[in-house]
């Protein structure tokens, strides 16, 4: 099975309020403040109950989550098709992933219905760290924002006597281009276009990744996340390459070094250079 | 010219000038190098500093401005009015990290990360001038690419899109990571 | 207050100021007396004297205004000719038409139409006196609404706005469009 059976505690993480705020403990301190209620879709209201509820998503009802968001579509005036049918995927998903943790064991299931369905949730861990991620760099925005508008700009522009010197801005243009101008600012801004972008979702494996590391890693040594993804364009690449990494962890084949919070991770190879991918099986099919 | 007469005639545009002056037009303007008006800006922003001035020079979207001093900022909003930019929601601000980090990117790109139709947030962002439209994909169907403004970075202070802090500042760690999966079920407690 | 920290509030005010300020605005900013504030005033002006400057803090008909030192004139001049200012963008040129042909139009109809907030350019096409404020809508908001100026029709060599070259072969009008609508039930009357 690809679920570690390591038990950990609860994790502290939030806790911990987002970087640059301070700490802020105890319980009814927010680790992550949504500004509303009114959740902007399916990532959202998931992030909102993983994060913020702390709740595991077994505990609660997965109707309760389902007329939580019902509930939200019916307040938004218009209908988002796009995000309300994401929201279906991502909930049937959530719902087969229960049912098969409520079935008695694997020997029952289909492996490749099984294999499908853990690919597609490690897809959407994938892109739900992704949205945090975003999430996050867009608080920090924020910051940067407000500081620097501390500062207010001298826009002044010229003196009076000096806008006689400005040459004719007007010289070589015609009423003519008066009217294109015009033309060009009122047209209908494009024509309509079938985006063909989601056709073609972004499908990742992280198998493929914990099989490349396995074998190049052994001959490393101990070596940076950082330079384990140097020259990775998506960030979703980097997410992948990210769970493949805690994937060894978890298999006892690397170990992990971060002496504090968004300090370098160090990745050091601790198995043998031969050593059987436990997972790896399972992912196949 | 000597180096006083050409810290004194940068004082004289950028006074006047609307915006951030490049460096570049400035080195024109003044017949000098641009890594010496680089220099002579500095030795100016260091003399206000040293002054203890009510304003700054600053280095910005790639050019040069006076602006106040941060810590003059509540006299100086009493005197301008128009109440700067309305705040950004969440959503919005978020629709902009993807649009400043990943540029040039479509709308169903940034859709495809939110989860959400980003229509209408990207619509706001570009009539706040944040994010503008700078070409359309090669590929089939032509969409439209979206990059940020130079407004952008002048809100933001910054002088090149190099200057956002990286974005593996704001991957969650292992500790998130761990969290994340225990409350999609893929972690058993 | 101490008077330094006056000094640098007065500068920090009059560096964002578009306009020279009312001595009287800058004492009640200040909570100060407007004789104390002139003496301010002419500290600053002083000091900028004496560190040679390239700029000056003057008292003019409306009130203080940061300016360029009058004998960096060849230098600023130089910008005005070659700088940024000397050409009218793409951007502002379709601005300048949207006034022409939908006078009097306010500046968020402009913008409406352009999709982007068009007060900056709005600004720059009053400054070089393209565009004036013709009146206020009637309507609740009471919106400043702008037309174009006689130098304006000057410059395009016309005499009157009825000599712009017609729109209509193209797009149809706003009641040509209403009509037609009704026509197909797509408006409700």
């Amino acid at each position: 099975m690809v679920c570690a059976i390591r038990a950990t505690p609860r994790p502290s993480l939030f806790q911990t309020a987002p970087e640059g705020q301070g700490p802020r403990p105890g319980k009814e301190a927010l680790p992550y403040e949504v500004q509303t209620t009114v959740y902007e879709g399916p990532f959202d209201l998931l992030l909102h109950l993983i994060t913020r509820e702390e709740v595991d998503l077994w505990e609660i009802s997965l109707s309760a989550i389902v007329d939580a968001y019902v509930a939200e579509v019916e307040r938004m005036e218009v209908v988002d098709l796009d995000g309300a049918t994401e929201f279906l995927v991502i909930a049937a998903t959530l719902v087969e992933l229960k049912c098969r943790r409520l079935l008695p064991g694997p020997a029952e299931v289909d492996v490749d219905e099984e294999l499908a369905l853990f690919e597609e949730r490690d897809l959407l861990l994938a892109r739900l760290l992704e949205c945090k991620t975003f999430r996050d760099a867009g608080e920090a925005l924020a910051r940067l924002a407000g500081t620097a508008g501390l500062s207010h700009p001298r826009t002044a522009g010229l003196e009076p006597h000096l806008l006689e010197l400005v040459p004719d801005l007007l010289g070589g243009v015609s009423p003519t281009d008066v009217r294109a101008a015009y033309l060009r600012a009122t047209e209908a801004k494009r024509p309509p276009t079938v985006d063909l972008d989601h056709v073609a979702p972004i499908r990742l494996s992280v198998r493929d990744v914990v099989d490349e590391l396995a074998v190049s890693l052994p001959t490393r040594g101990a070596v940076t996340f950082r330079r384990l993804t140097s020259g990775l364009a998506s960030r979703l690449d980097v997410i992948v390459r990210f769970l493949a990494v805690l994937e060894l962890y978890k298999q006892g084949l690397v170990e992990l070094d971060q002496p504090s919070t968004f300090a370098e991770l160090t990745v050091t190879w601790t198995g043998s250079a031969t050593a059987e991918l436990a997972t790896v099986d399972a992912y196949e099919g | 010219m000597s180096s006083s007469e050409a810290r004194r005639a940068l004082e004289a545009i950028l006074m006047v000038a609307e915006e951030p002056v490049d460096l570049q037009l400035l080195a024109e303007l003044l017949e000098l190098a641009p890594g010496r008006v680089e220099e002579l800006c500095a030795d100016l922003a260091a003399a206000y500093q040293a002054d203890d001035r009510g304003f700054v020079l600053v280095r910005v979207a790639g050019g040069y401005r006076f602006q106040s001093h941060p810590d003059l900022a509540a006299y100086v909003e009493r005197f301008v009015l128009h109440g700067q930019s309305a705040r950004l929601s969440a959503a919005a601000l978020e629709t902009l990290a993807i649009v400043a980090y990943k540029q040039p990117v479509s709308r169903a790109q940034v859709a495809a990360i939110r989860g959400v139709n980003a229509d209408a947030v990207m619509r706001t962002l570009q009539q706040r001038g944040y994010v503008e439209e700078v070409g359309r994909d090669p590929g089939p169907g032509q969409a439209l690419l979206y990059g940020t403004t130079r407004l952008f970075l002048e809100r933001l202070g910054l002088d090149s899109l190099a200057e956002l802090p990286p974005l593996a500042e704001f991957v969650p760690g292992p500790d998130a990571v761990e969290a994340f999966e225990r409350g999609l079920g893929v972690r058993e407690e």
